[in-house]
């Protein structure tokens, strides 16, 4: 499942939740990753004290659909949820949680960290910094995960 | 025969504009660049910029056409 | 923080509540990626009803804080939390929680996936499962979750 | 000079051989693999057991000093 969220969420309870409805998933997953990205409080040097989270509606699920379906066709997932905020967000705010349920560790490992990669790098969202002396500043380009 | 088309802009590019879209009809075929090139005619396509037709991405010479959303964006930074 | 629990533990309320109680951790992360390992009801392709797990106590701790300890030598980690099941346990009860927090994705990545290898192939921890038919049997070796 | 140890078994290693441990004393220095020798003599030590002294891995040539726990145990299989 994927969602896309105004508000605030609290990663846990939404993995709790969503894996006791999955019924199917019951004794038969063996892995579960959890990736939780969240905001600090600096950046880049500078002090942060909030952000804005931008997307486009419509492409933005298109493209998150697009990643989650590729990784299924590379790793035996039983199962993923994606959840990413948008709108005014503050530090320690959960910006992103990406859980992937599979039978090995192996597969989940890698699922995960290919949607991240993924996301971060094809997926439209853009964050705009508001440092504390009120400035702000869009954010200009993703690290790479891997280095 | 006319064809009219739907031109979005996000984040950095969105203010920098300071619109959030345009729309445009034209006769002849254009392409991504070349449509940028009517409705930004002041300015040079940013370098990075990124461009998705109807919420796919495509290259600067993808043709656009009639009823197209054309979209047009900074590297992406979510996450 | 490494704990050895012989009870049933929920991963997510464990992760909350550490994590609620790191003050120096509030605003510094940017990521923070969870493993957690769970019974299923099938191995090696038959029905697995239950299962008995051995530790060697003393030994135990001392492998996973080399473990963990290692991991911090080589990534930047900011806190990690790693709780292990031991006793009885049944189909879908939590194992293993690995959770590590960093200021980056890859190094919550790799570290976890790093603790994880290695506890598998070097923690004394010892599976014992209880078929459904009541025969029992020793797990013989775990596999390379590279693989 | 008699040198005392304590050796330990685990998992599939202590049912088969029905015990979860032994003592032993002896005069001449011994190393882990003499020690099993000693103490399980009717069996050879079955292929990928694992042996720590002090709950610290060590190679079969390790030699066991006095007051030393030793530990014989199957490939490990947590998480």
């Amino acid at each position: 499942m994927i969602k896309i969220v105004p508000a605030e969420f609290d990663p846990f309870a939404e993995v709790q939740a969503y894996q006791a409805q999955q019924a199917a998933l019951a004794g038969k997953y063996g892995a579960t990753n959890l990736f939780i990205g969240t905001m600090r409080d600096f950046n880049a040097g500078d002090k942060v004290k909030g952000m804005t989270l931008e997307h486009y509606p419509g492409m933005t699920e298109k493209q998150l659909e697009r990643v989650v379906t590729e990784a299924e066709q590379r790793w035996a997932m039983l199962d993923s949820l994606v959840i990413h905020r948008v709108g005014d967000v503050y530090p320690d705010d959960v910006l992103v949680l990406v859980a992937i349920w599979s039978v090995h560790r192996g597969d989940a490992f890698d699922a995960s960290r290919f949607i991240m990669e993924e996301l971060k790098s094809k997926v439209p969202f853009w964050k705009k910094e508001i440092l504390v002396d009120d400035n702000s500043r869009w954010v200009a380009k993703n690290s790479d995960g891997y280095l | 025969m006319a064809v009219a088309i739907k031109i979005r802009y996000f984040a950095s590019l969105k203010e920098s504009l300071g619109r959030e879209g345009d729309t445009l009809e034209f006769e002849q075929a254009l392409n991504v660049a070349e449509v940028w090139a009517r409705v930004v005619p002041a300015q040079a396509m940013p370098e990075n910029t990124l461009a998705a037709v109807n919420m796919e991405y495509v290259d600067m010479a993808h043709p656009v056409l009639d009823g197209d959303e054309l979209a047009f964006f900074p590297p992406v930074t979510g996450g």
